[in-house]
């Protein structure tokens, strides 16, 4: 089977993966809460207000239209058109379209989520390698310590530390929001405000979004880390164990290429695939690093909004996430069939 | 000149549970030119032996004591990077499972011309690659397929690959770790004799490690016969076919059906193969051995030499034999 | 590491049962001391901004954790253990529509599905486990099912039947005792996990009551002062959860490494 | 006169290639792996049988097809004069009472975590053949029987602590423990130490005279199959191309494929010149199986004639037969 083909094939099969995870959350939101208006306002409200804000969000119809008309705004290519987002319907607090809202929080969790799985995949792998080629030495289990001890930190605990560290007593880096709230943000271009301000050539702005962004992302990525130090190990020592290295070595190849040309290139299409399950967690921890740091993305969104009790965004950040993370793992999978020539036939 | 000489060779595997000696006082060398057969059962240190030659004892393995001298230079003693100009260029090795040895995400050629350009740093790229197409095509595979991936090939023809690494630098000394054990009998048949003819053309020494002594009586001039570490017997391969000494080494012969005979009669050798944490005390192979007396058990037995080319571990023979035997006789 | 994890987990669940005996004072009773004072020989821990013993507040606050990660992992199990048994053994059309929810569910960021279903629920012990159960639950259903698929093919297996024996024969003697030790190392690496995700719902509020002693809840109001510079109400508490974290983490580490054959050298 | 305890006729097995999920939209065919296509043999009691071949001749599978292990594409099974091809239920397990099957490999046959007591007496318990103290006497008595002496020493250890030796006696034990009529032995020694090889064999020789068992055996290794059997049938990409009685076949085989691999056959005799018959080519997909005979893109006879027909097994001698348009 040919790149191309398994490529398309992939892309088929994310459609009723799709499709579930959507009626999945529509079944989380809708189905269980039994009457989410009521919970809304928790019995504080007349029958009539309740009753007018149900008719005004569609919430009136049987669930069954409610479902139809939920998954059609998601795939309205006119209101797509329109608004450069899908249709995610009302917000229950502000009435504003839950779509809009997401699309400009969106860009925040992006920045932080890339920039945080550039540091775990540098330190991950990094440490990783190293622990793996000194097996059983001082360094390795130091390293794995390090891995273990960081996977049992909670997110917002190393967030918090880092404030008081760097934002309180020493003062040297901001604990908060996207940017210096003296200085104007960068013309939209992606949303992320490094590349934007680079497009744009403000290294000045660039450098005071990169300095919002060190906490948060450092805070992330390595928690994240940990676990890509303890997958690294794992693979890499399971694959220095494999004939094709010792092979290699007997043929008095460099100490370099073995590690790297064979060791870690074999390893990385395992370790690939674990990166992109792992984007789940990032993003799960990406809510709480965003909740610590007042970052403006999709995950302080959804947190700003269950103090409201606001269904319908909530519902419409969890179908955002949903989506993300179906996109990267449908990249992962294409980028490994392209790495793996048992594949690419 | 010998090209390969072994002294005194020992090899220790420190586990949690306590030291395997794999390999223990083992000796003997090799001449230019040469095949020496390694026989022996799973846990005899065959393998370990061989890997020792390139020093590539895997972990938590270590030399503890002894030479290997290859064109007299003792490379127990090398540092790493001397090690690696050895591997490859002037002993190659070849590994049991062609499936596993080829690095999957690497084309065919690009394993030939990195293993090239490693150890003779000023070819050019050109130059490695006109040179892979004539070692490919003398492996009997078409030069076309040196673009190909491992997975593309056959078991049959991954090994022929592995040969091909293996001799691609001319080495003095190939060593050929069960080569055919993971194929067929017909695949089996041509590899040994690819093998076999390119090693008559290079002119190289070859030791061929494996469990079935068959192959090794047929193709290999000296065996050496291996047992829970140590050198039992050192023979030709006629010698041993015709006179067999040691009583593990006949006991072996008569445990291999031969196809040419009709109405054989195969006889086991009882027991089984000791515990190498707990190795028996004495000679090694005493609790297998109908003829074990004594001094068998308290007293490892010398490797003495019996006759032209062949040496033998055992106090059935020699002076202390004999003495042994009036003993029993008074 | 078991040995350093269990020692750790078993001290940590001594110190909450023994609590009540052991602690100075009342942990929900404010103004015991002056608010936000640093460690003291009278606070070794300082207090909080209502002016809580820290000390005491550590000493109870493991309480909630404990429950609702037992609580948690308790469902987890029940649920995905014989789900994931039955679904591989039988195999089918049942298999597949299991694994295609399950995988769905697995793919989903944890945190964002116990978030959605603990902001359905409301606050509350119960409800908190039961939000993060069915985050976790897909782990065991996952690795139970891959090992009941592997061990299926294997001879020993074939052999039962060889010999005749039936199918729930087969899959009680042959098959799940070989599966229970990767069951064993999911549940306490979820324990770790359930103590983490328990955190952090109580982070962003969807925790317990205020007045309880939770070491979560504490961080988080820690937090909420953080430009006082109290560190010690953000420290105490963050270590203690990294403490019970790290416990679990361990024990499930050092037994996959035990387990694990692949790894052993 | 000795009868016919197993038959089989026009066996097949055909193994259904996975697809991935765009092929299957796109095409209708299935392609199938032909494992076992078109064997036929007949097994008389107090024989042993061999199959033998090279890896993916389709040995294995047929083996395990015989004793429905695998369920049969199409074809009949009869065991005592009994089509046995569609039993189910409860006579099938009865009928696993009286045929068995041994594995080759001796660390996977063995369920880690049963005591050797409970693996080699499952069998009784399955089919309620004993109650209480019954089960360890006839364990003790079975496990004597196949040299694990004292027997008391081994009942109570896990597989893990034995060696791969005694580890394909205890499964001998637990096939033989039902006295069964048959069994299939499956590549038995194949992963035993070279000088253990005989002792297990001779186990199984044993057996069949004070059991009265009937063997089929299944094996790469010639030389071991010219020591065991009475009957041996050589098997190509899913067929037999030549079967007969040990001494003919080996003294004078007529296929050109079993010429090839009988002298691939490594002599442990140094001073033995021997010829050897190249063949060219490797064995071909068994999914892409050759028109005709199956055998003849590696053939040096080939006419025409092979590549068009498939040619029959038609008998040479007294019981020997050729699948070869080369005979006639």
């Amino acid at each position: 089977m040919g790149l191309r083909s398994y490529i398309i094939t992939r892309i088929l099969l994310t459609i009723p993966t799709l499709l579930l995870l959507l009626s999945m959350v529509f079944l989380i939101m809708r189905v269980l809460p039994g009457d989410p208006v009521a919970l809304h306002f928790e019995k504080k409200a007349t029958p009539e207000q309740m009753e007018s804000m149900r008719r005004a969000l569609g919430l009136d119809t049987p669930l069954w239209t409610q479902y139809i008309e939920y998954l059609g705004g998601l795939v309205d290519i006119g209101y797509i058109l329109e608004h450069g987002y899908p249709n995610l319907g009302k917000s229950m607090q502000t009435f504003e379209e839950v779509g809009g809202q997401i699309f400009s929080a969106f860009p925040a969790t992006l920045e932080l989520a890339f920039y945080s799985m550039i540091i775990a995949s540098v330190i991950g792998i990094l440490l990783g390698v190293i622990s793996s080629k000194s097996y059983n030495s001082i360094l390795d289990h130091l390293i794995r310590g390090v891995g273990t001890v960081t996977y049992a930190v909670p997110i917002f605990f190393l967030g918090i530390v880092f404030q008081l560290i760097f934002g309180v007593y020493l003062r040297w880096l901001p604990t908060g929001l996207r940017i210096n709230p003296a200085v104007d943000p960068p013309a939209t271009i992606t949303g992320l405000y490094t590349i934007d301000s680079l497009l744009q050539g403000n290294l000045f702005k660039f450098f005071e979004s990169l300095k919002a962004l060190l906490l948060p992302s450092l805070t992330l990525g390595i928690i994240l880390s940990g676990i890509f130090i303890r997958m690294t190990r794992t693979n890499m020592l399971e694959t220095l164990r494999l004939d094709f290295v010792t092979a290699a070595k007997a043929r008095g190849l460099k100490e370099s290429t073995v590690t790297y040309g064979y060791a870690l290139r074999n390893a990385f299409l395992p370790i690939l695939t674990m990166m992109g399950l792992q984007f789940a967690i990032l993003l799960g921890g990406a809510i709480l690093t965003e909740t610590t740091f007042s970052w403006p993305g999709l995950g302080r969104y959804i947190v700003d909004r269950i103090n409201f009790r606001d269904y319908t965004a909530i519902q419409g950040a969890v179908v955002v996430f949903g989506l993300f993370v179906t996109l990267v793992s449908l990249v992962v999978d294409i980028l490994y069939a392209y790495l793996d020539p048992r594949i690419r036939l | 000149m010998p090209l390969l000489e072994i002294g005194s060779l020992t090899v220790d595997y420190p586990t949690s549970r306590g030291t395997i000696r794999a390999v223990e006082d083992v000796s003997f060398s090799l001449k230019k030119g040469e095949t020496l057969g390694l026989a022996g059962e799973s846990g005899s240190g065959k393998s370990t032996l061989g890997l020792s030659i390139i020093r590539l004892v895997p972990y938590p393995g270590v030399i503890v004591k002894g030479h290997i001298r290859i064109d007299e230079t003792d490379i127990v003693k090398l540092r790493e990077h001397e090690m690696r100009s050895i591997r490859g260029r002037k002993a190659a090795y070849i590994f049991q499972d062609p499936m596993t040895s080829l690095n999957p995400v690497k084309r065919i050629g690009a394993h030939f011309i990195e293993l090239i350009r490693t150890h003779e740093p000023n070819t050019g790229k050109e130059e490695a690659f006109e040179r892979t197409k004539t070692v490919v095509e003398n492996l009997g595979i078409l030069s076309e397929r040196i673009n190909d991936y491992p997975h593309q090939f056959s078991g049959g023809m991954r090994q022929r690959i592995m040969i091909g690494l293996a001799i691609a630098l001319n080495p003095d000394l190939v060593i050929a770790d069960e080569p055919t054990t993971a194929l067929d009998v017909i695949v089996q048949a041509k590899i040994l004799d690819l093998l076999e003819s390119l090693r008559k053309v290079y002119g190289m020494a070859l030791i061929l490690i494996s469990h079935d002594l068959s192959i090794i009586l047929e193709r290999c001039d000296k065996i050496i016969i291996m047992y829970a570490g140590h050198m039992l017997e050192y023979v030709t391969s006629i010698e041993m076919h015709r006179n067999p000494k040691h009583p593990y080494t006949q006991g072996l012969l008569q445990s291999i059906p031969n196809i040419e005979l009709s109405d054989q009669k195969l006889v086991a050798i009882p027991g089984s193969p000791p515990d190498m944490l707990n190795p028996p005390k004495g000679c090694r192979f005493w609790p297998r051995c109908s003829y074990a007396k004594k001094i068998c058990r308290v007293k490892e037995p010398p490797l003495i030499k019996v006759g032209r080319n062949h040496f033998v571990r055992c106090f059935l023979y020699g002076k202390k034999g004999v003495h042994v035997e009036r003993n029993r006789k008074s | 590491m078991v040995i350093l994890g269990t020692i750790i987990v078993s001290a940590l669940v001594i110190m909450t049962a023994i609590a009540p005996w052991i602690a100075p004072h009342d942990p929900a009773k404010t103004r015991v001391g002056p608010i936000r004072e640093p460690p003291s020989p009278q606070f070794p821990m300082g207090t909080t901004h209502l002016g809580q013993d820290m000390l005491s507040r550590i000493l109870y606050g493991g309480s909630i954790m404990l429950q609702v990660s037992a609580l948690s992992v308790l469902v987890c199990f029940l649920i995905g253990v014989p789900l994931g048994l039955f679904s591989s053994y039988v195999g089918g059309v049942f298999d597949r529509a299991c694994s295609l929810v399950i995988d769905a569910v697995y793919a989903f960021p944890g945190l964002v599905i116990a978030i959605a279903i603990s902001a359905m629920l409301g606050r509350g012990v119960v409800n908190m486990a039961l939000s993060i159960a069915v985050v976790y639950i897909p782990s065991y259903f996952r690795v139970v099912r891959s090992q009941v698929l592997s061990i299926k093919e294997l001879t020993y297996v074939e052999a039962a039947r060889g010999i005749g024996a039936k199918w729930y024969t087969i899959l009680f003697r042959y098959v799940f005792p070989n599966v229970i030790p990767s069951i064993v190392v999911v549940t306490t690496i979820n324990f770790a996990d359930a103590v983490l995700t328990a955190a952090g719902l109580t982070f962003i509020g969807l925790g317990v009551e205020i007045h309880i002693p939770d070491w979560g809840r504490d961080l988080t109001s820690g937090w909420a002062y953080l430009s006082s510079g109290a560190w010690w109400i953000i420290t105490f508490p963050g270590v203690m959860i990294i403490l019970l974290a790290l416990g679990f983490t361990l024990i499930g580490e050092g037994l996959s490494e035990l387990l694990n054959p692949k790894l052993q050298r | 006169m000795l009868s016919e305890i197993v038959k089989v006729e026009h066996l097949k097995k055909y193994f259904p290639v996975q697809k991935s999920f765009l092929e299957q939209l796109f095409t209708r065919e299935l392609s199938y792996v032909k494992a076992v296509d078109d064997v036929a043999f007949s097994i008389r009691s107090g024989e042993i049988f061999t199959l033998a071949g090279e890896s993916g001749c389709g040995k294995t599978t047929a083996g395990r097809v015989v004793v429905r292990l695998l369920e049969p594409t199409s074809g009949k099974i009869y065991f005592n004069g009994e089509d046995i091809t569609k039993l189910r239920g409860e006579k099938l397990r009865l009928l696993r009472r009286k045929m068995q099957m041994i594995f080759q490999d001796p660390y996977a046959s063995l369920n880690p975590r049963m005591k050797v007591v409970d693996a080699v007496g499952h069998p009784l318990e399955i089919h309620e053949l004993v109650k209480g103290g019954e089960k360890k006497k006839m364990v003790l008595e079975v496990l004597e029987k196949v040299g694990l002496t004292p027997p008391e020493q081994f009942v109570n250890l896990y597989p893990h602590q034995l060696s791969g030796g005694q580890r394909q006696r205890v499964a001998l034990a637990r096939s033989i423990i039902l006295k069964p009529e048959f069994m299939v032995a499956d590549e038995p020694v194949s992963m035993i130490d070279v000088s253990l090889r005989s002792t297990i064999i001779d186990l199984m020789l044993s057996f069949r005279k004070e059991l009265g068992l009937t063997y089929l055996f299944i094996t790469h290794d010639l030389a071991v199959a010219k020591y065991i059997s009475d009957k041996i049938a050589i098997m190509y990409l899913g067929k037999i191309v030549e079967m007969g009685h040990k001494e003919p076949l080996f003294r004078n085989p007529m296929h050109p494929y079993t010429q090839a691999l009988l002298s691939a056959i490594p002599v442990p005799n140094p001073e033995r010149e021997r010829k050897r018959i190249e063949l060219a080519g490797e064995v071909p997909s068994a999914i892409d199986i050759p028109t005709g005979c199956r055998f003849h893109p590696r053939c040096a006879y080939r006419t025409d004639k092979c590549s068009k027909e498939e040619p029959q097994l038609i008998e040479v001698g007294k019981g020997h037969f050729v699948a070869c348009h080369l005979i006639k």
